[in-house]
């Protein structure tokens, strides 16, 4: 298989396959995990509930008082890279076209040589998250095998993008072809790994939320 | 004599639903739940990381709950949860663990961590794992009615001695009363002057009020162990107490988890809404304070502060009251860092006081409080929950501070001025 | 031929490339370096400009800079080609045109002369033979 | 017409300053030291012409069309005076058994020293009879025209990668040279037809240093092929602001914007058009307003269609609604078996008295 075969296959049936085990294991997981129900509180209410889960997704999003000092790496590493990532994803015009193509939405993308550098940071961010990973004692007791790999998992589709965009190591064509494999791969595990947080998160803040709305706990 | 693992899994498999599930599936092991309980930030030991404490329960979920988790299990990816991994975690899940709630306050996905361990406990508890001292308070409440072995005629005495001293009343078994308050045994035989405070301030407020001689004792040591069986027997001696009496609010005493018992948990574990209110003693004050039948006379001028009760803020929801109604009567009061929703726990809820081998580490745990005190220096120390005052008091002798503790009503009931008995609220 | 025979209206030209890149600058400083070399030594240099990353403000630059000199030499040789010194002395600025008139190559050649305006021994001696042949028949 | 080749060339009125100024330009091109056009021009000069023996396969011409017909003739020309072209079917006068002669000849007296030249794919099905010269298969022919030759160019991408003979669903068995030879030094000079400065490029290099230039991973020289069109196009200024045509007509065609999302191929495609371009340096394809259709990669035909851009997957939604499907059935069996389960542990339970507690 040469390079543009492999590139073609990856862009092709590969990807046919990495979306199908994607969508199958998204929607598989979410009825597993939501389908177990819970029941209604009979407690009454301090005040209705009213958005206060809405709220919660909104606000964990930003440290409580006092916790940013305490875990900077996490909060500020952390930050940079979702929004790193969000910013790659979703504002680099080839990335646009792609979901052009699938759903016919469009909006306008970022200058390549901005997302270029977002990428640069992105990727120094979560080398940071790592290193923190390895050196913080409560995050290297609490990791296991699948942690070192999801992240492997999320930095390669990063890292490939960009040098393939720098033309960095190998031709073009191998790098795009490894980057979108990369991508696929991610696909491919998402749903099975911690990295099904990008969907659960909705959820478990939204519960955290509606519990402490019912309390009148300030969300 | 019955408890056993196979019990254990089968009540865990009961007790798990979609917000475990959910929560379970979120994290992302980032290990900011650690940062903010403090038997972590008081140890930096990180098995005592928040969410490390449920790995069993975690276990559990992912053989019983997912397709993937079942297929690890049977290729032996994943081992089945032991009876002697449960005995390990009880440390974990009750000695350094007073639901204080800080993690479920800050994880960034959103994770209600104390929801799970209260779940946990389920399971813990079924399995014969609960701790031998909180145990005993189960024991002695289901049996003698308190979990310090406070019977009828105990509060009796007390209510002779209240009436004696101050000739106010005290009703036992009216019926028809507005307000039926309930007591915690730490009240009934460490803290007498919180009857004779709510005696003063109903008599100011002109309300109608009673005890109850079937429901006097208020704290609930089976949310504590976590057991809903047993919890319910409990909040059922209440509930019949009330409708017996016809009371339109219970109010909670001075104590956290007799709150969270009543005020949240109380309804479902008897299965259907209560026919009455419940609120906290402060949250009672505060709504007499905004009616205007508090009435207060002179202030407290040395340098106060106020320790939240975490079942009465991050919980409850309770926490612009006590600050309105300390700043009634002290004139020096001052907060201390994180205080309101983010305070830090007195290391001893949940339980965790009733816990004989686990003092070392709540000692240890409790150093985070000191250095709250420590940044503000206060003369004395207000709260609103008879637990949260004994544990600090024990801990403050252990590390030899001169800081006296007080109850926030009793403060409040102070400053009332002395008034004829049945003369007119209206002053 | 040149594009003006057929009849295409270009509704735009390509986009000079913006600015200068920064790269104009250290060339002066190989271009002293190599003038150095040529004293001591008498050793000539050529610098590739179609082989170096320069915006066409860079080559604006650097004319500019190194000013023009003296001596234009122009070379009909399948295109024309201009060998131009520049206003600094030993400098040359080579560019190569093809029949169509685009440039093909730029040099900056440091020489005393252009290696391509000096006369080759063997035509030289053609040119000797030829002449002697003339001068005979006379 | 034996003898230096700068007296060849002055008899067709080519000077010595014109041969110099073209080696300086072709030095330039192969990126090679301003100084190497010099050392070029004398060394070509002076040598003896080598043997070239050209072998047209399963091929189209487009290539031969592309060299002879380039855009200064004279000068290219020139380079088929550096070399004797002992043998090419479509431009030597002979026919028949005497080409078939010439060929022998020129393999027996410049054994191991010969330069073959081969452009166009060679078929392997039916044992090689889609492709058969004086009824001999192609297959037949390279491998023993291979064995003499010091080097081999595949001219083409049919010669270097099979090309459009070997496009799905390769209906004669079409493999490249180098599918076939593996013990001799190959330049592959692909492209549909390839530029020809590049075929000149390399024989020059050939002639003046005895080597081969240097190669990339596909054997191609990489003077010419080490960058992308896309490196070295015009137009990618647009393609880094975000500025793309998106019909053949729209404003954004007219403005000259990137083609990037109409297919073009330039980012994946090595090759030397954007700065060499064709018909003399007139223009190229990208520059009069058509993508680029990577003919110099390999297996381009196949590769997901001309006008469908690149970040563009082929089909990628084709299984989706299935999966969706699996998935939601999947989803709602387990929560079935979840929700049985769970209600089993409750119907089970036991209410725990204060004994209970105890093991």
């Amino acid at each position: 298989m040469n390079d543009l075969q492999f590139l073609t296959w990856v862009r092709g049936g590969g990807l046919d396959i990495a979306v199908g085990i994607f969508l199958l294991g998204v929607l598989w997981r979410l009825f597993e995990i939501y389908s177990l129900g819970r029941k209604p509180d009979l407690s009454a209410p301090r005040h209705a509930s009213g958005a206060s889960g809405w709220h919660t997704i909104f606000r964990r999003s930003i440290p409580p008082p006092g916790m940013l000092k305490r875990s900077p790496v996490s909060y500020i590493g952390g930050g940079i890279f979702h929004i790193g990532l969000a910013v790659i994803v979703f504002l680099f015009v080839p990335h646009i076209l792609l979901i052009t193509n699938l759903t016919g939405l469009s909006w306008p993308g970022l200058p390549s040589q901005f997302v270029d550098l977002v990428a640069v940071v992105t990727m120094a961010a979560m080398v940071v998250v790592l290193v923190d990973r390895i050196k913080n004692p409560v995050k290297r007791f609490l990791s296991t095998f699948e942690d070192w790999f999801t992240w492997a998992v999320t930095f390669l589709p990063v890292l490939t993008g960009w040098l393939a965009v720098q033309h960095l190591l190998l031709p073009y064509t191998m790098m795009l072809a490894l980057h979108i494999l990369s991508v696929e791969i991610l696909l491919v595990v998402l749903p099975f790994t911690k990295l099904f947080h990008a969907f659960t998160l909705f959820g478990s803040r939204w519960y955290n939320g509606r519990v402490n709305g019912h309390k009148g706990v300030p969300v | 004599m019955s408890a056993t693992l196979e019990k254990g899994i089968r009540v865990l498999k009961e007790v798990i639903d979609a917000p475990i599930a959910s929560y379970f599936n979120s994290c992302v092991h980032c290990g900011i739940c650690a940062e903010a309980c403090l038997f972590y930030t008081e140890t930096g030991d990180p098995q005592y990381t928040p969410i490390h404490k449920l790995e069993p329960l975690r276990r559990v979920y992912e053989q019983e709950y997912t397709l993937l988790g079942r297929l690890k299990k049977m290729v032996g990816l994943s081992r089945a949860v032991t009876d002697d991994e449960l005995g390990e975690w009880q440390e974990l899940v009750y000695n350094s663990c007073t639901l204080c709630g800080r993690c479920s306050a800050v994880c960034p996905v959103g994770n209600d961590i104390v929801y799970m361990v209260r779940k946990f406990r389920e399971g813990m508890s079924a399995s014969g794992h609960a701790p031998e001292g909180i145990k005993g308070a189960v024991n002695r409440t289901i049996t003698v009615g308190s979990p310090m072995n406070v019977k009828l005629p105990a509060v009796q005495a007390q209510m002779k001695h209240v009436e004696e001293d101050y000739g106010i009343p005290i009703p036992l078994d009216a019926e028809g009363a507005e307000y039926m308050v309930m007591l915690s045994s730490m009240e009934i035989m460490n803290f007498p002057e919180y009857l004779a405070a709510v005696a003063k301030i109903m008599h100011q407020a002109g309300k109608s009020w009673t005890l109850c001689s079937t429901a006097f004792e208020a704290t609930n040591a089976g949310i504590q162990i976590g057991n809903s069986d047993l919890a319910r027997v409990i909040v059922s001696r209440i509930v019949e107490g009330a409708e017996k009496l016809k009371v339109k609010t219970v109010i909670s005493p001075e104590c956290g988890h007799a709150y969270t018992a009543l005020r949240w948990e109380g309804a479902n574990l008897i299965g259907r809404p209560f026919t009455f209110e419940v609120k906290h003693i402060i949250e009672v004050l505060g709504e007499f304070q905004q009616q205007g039948l508090l009435k207060t006379k002179g202030f407290e001028t040395d340098r106060l502060t106020f320790h939240d009760p975490c079942q009465l803020v991050r919980r409850g929801g309770v926490i612009q009251q006590p600050r309105t109604l300390l700043n009634m009567v002290a004139k020096n009061f001052v907060e201390m860092p994180d205080a309101g929703y983010m305070n830090w726990c007195c290391s001893g809820g949940g339980g965790a006081s009733a816990i004989e081998e686990g003092e070392e580490l709540r000692l240890q745990a409790f150093r985070k409080k000191k250095s709250q005190f420590d940044a503000v220096k206060p003369d004395r120390v207000v709260t609103a929950c008879a637990n949260c005052r004994i544990v600090l008091e024990e801990s403050l002798e252990h590390y030899q501070m001169d800081l006296p503790v007080i109850g926030l009503t009793e403060m409040i009931a102070e400053h009332i001025p002395d008034q004829a008995p049945h003369a007119a609220t209206k002053s | 031929m040149s594009l003006d025979a057929i009849p295409v209206h270009v509704i735009n030209t390509p986009p000079a490339e913006p600015g200068l890149s920064g790269n104009a600058l250290p060339l002066l400083r190989e271009i002293s370096e190599l003038l150095r070399h040529l004293l001591e030594t008498g050793a000539t240099g050529t610098i590739d400009l179609s082989a170096l990353p320069l915006t066409p403000a860079d080559l604006e630059w650097l004319q500019d800079k190194l000013g023009e000199g003296e001596i234009a030499v122009t070379l009909q040789a399948n295109g024309e080609s201009t060998l131009n010194e520049t206003a600094c002395s030993g400098v040359w600025w080579v560019v190569h045109r093809n029949t169509q008139g685009a440039v093909t190559t730029q040099f900056i050649e440091v020489a005393w002369v252009p290696e391509l305006v000096k006369a080759h021994p063997q035509d030289v001696k053609i040119g000797q033979e030829s002449l002697e042949l003339l001068i005979s028949d006379l | 017409m034996q003898g230096p080749l700068i007296d060849t060339l002055a008899r067709q009125g080519i000077t010595r300053r014109t041969f110099l100024k073209y080696c300086a330009t072709l030095a330039s091109m192969m990126a090679l030291p301003p100084s190497a056009g010099l050392a070029m021009a004398e060394a070509i000069a002076a040598v003896r012409r080598p043997s070239v023996i050209w072998l047209p396969f399963q091929e189209c011409t487009g290539c031969t069309e592309s060299i002879t017909r380039s855009h200064s003739p004279t000068l290219e020309g020139m380079i088929f005076d550096m070399i004797s072209l002992d043998y090419q079917e479509t431009l030597m006068a002979a026919a028949g058994f005497q080409a078939e002669e010439a060929l022998h000849n020129a393999m027996k007296d410049n054994m191991g020293k010969y330069l073959l030249i081969v452009d166009g794919s060679i078929p392997l099905g039916l044992d090689g009879a889609y492709s058969c010269i004086g009824g001999r298969s192609n297959l037949e022919i390279l491998k023993e025209a291979a064995e003499g030759a010091a080097a081999i160019i595949a001219m083409g991408s049919c010669a270097s990668f099979g090309g459009i003979p070997k496009a799905n669903p390769n209906p004669t068995g079409a493999v490249s040279v180098s599918d076939i030879i593996k013990n001799k030094p190959i330049v592959n000079i692909p492209g549909c037809p390839p530029i020809p400065a590049v075929i000149t490029g390399v024989l020059a290099h050939y002639l003046t240093f005895g080597t081969l230039p240097e190669l990339d991973d596909k054997k191609r020289p990489k003077a010419f092929y080490g960058e992308t069109i896309h490196d070295r196009c015009y137009r990618r200024p647009f393609y880094d602001q975000g500025k793309f045509a998106k019909t053949f007509d729209d404003e954004g065609a007219r403005r000259g914007w990137c083609l990037f999302e109409l297919g073009c191929k330039g980012p994946v495609t090595y090759n030397a058009c954007a700065t060499e371009k064709w018909n003399g340096g007139t223009s190229w394809p990208v520059e009069s307003g058509h993508g680029c259709l990577g003919c110099s990669e390999p297996d381009f035909w196949d590769a997901g269609g001309f006008y469908k851009a690149l970040s563009m997957p082929a089909d990628p939604l084709k299984i989706a609604s299935a999966a969706s499907v699996a998935g939601a059935a999947a989803g709602v069996a387990i929560s079935v078996a979840n929700r049985a389960k769970k209600g089993a542990a409750r119907s089970a339970h036991e209410t725990t008295g204060l004994a209970d507690l105890e093991k």
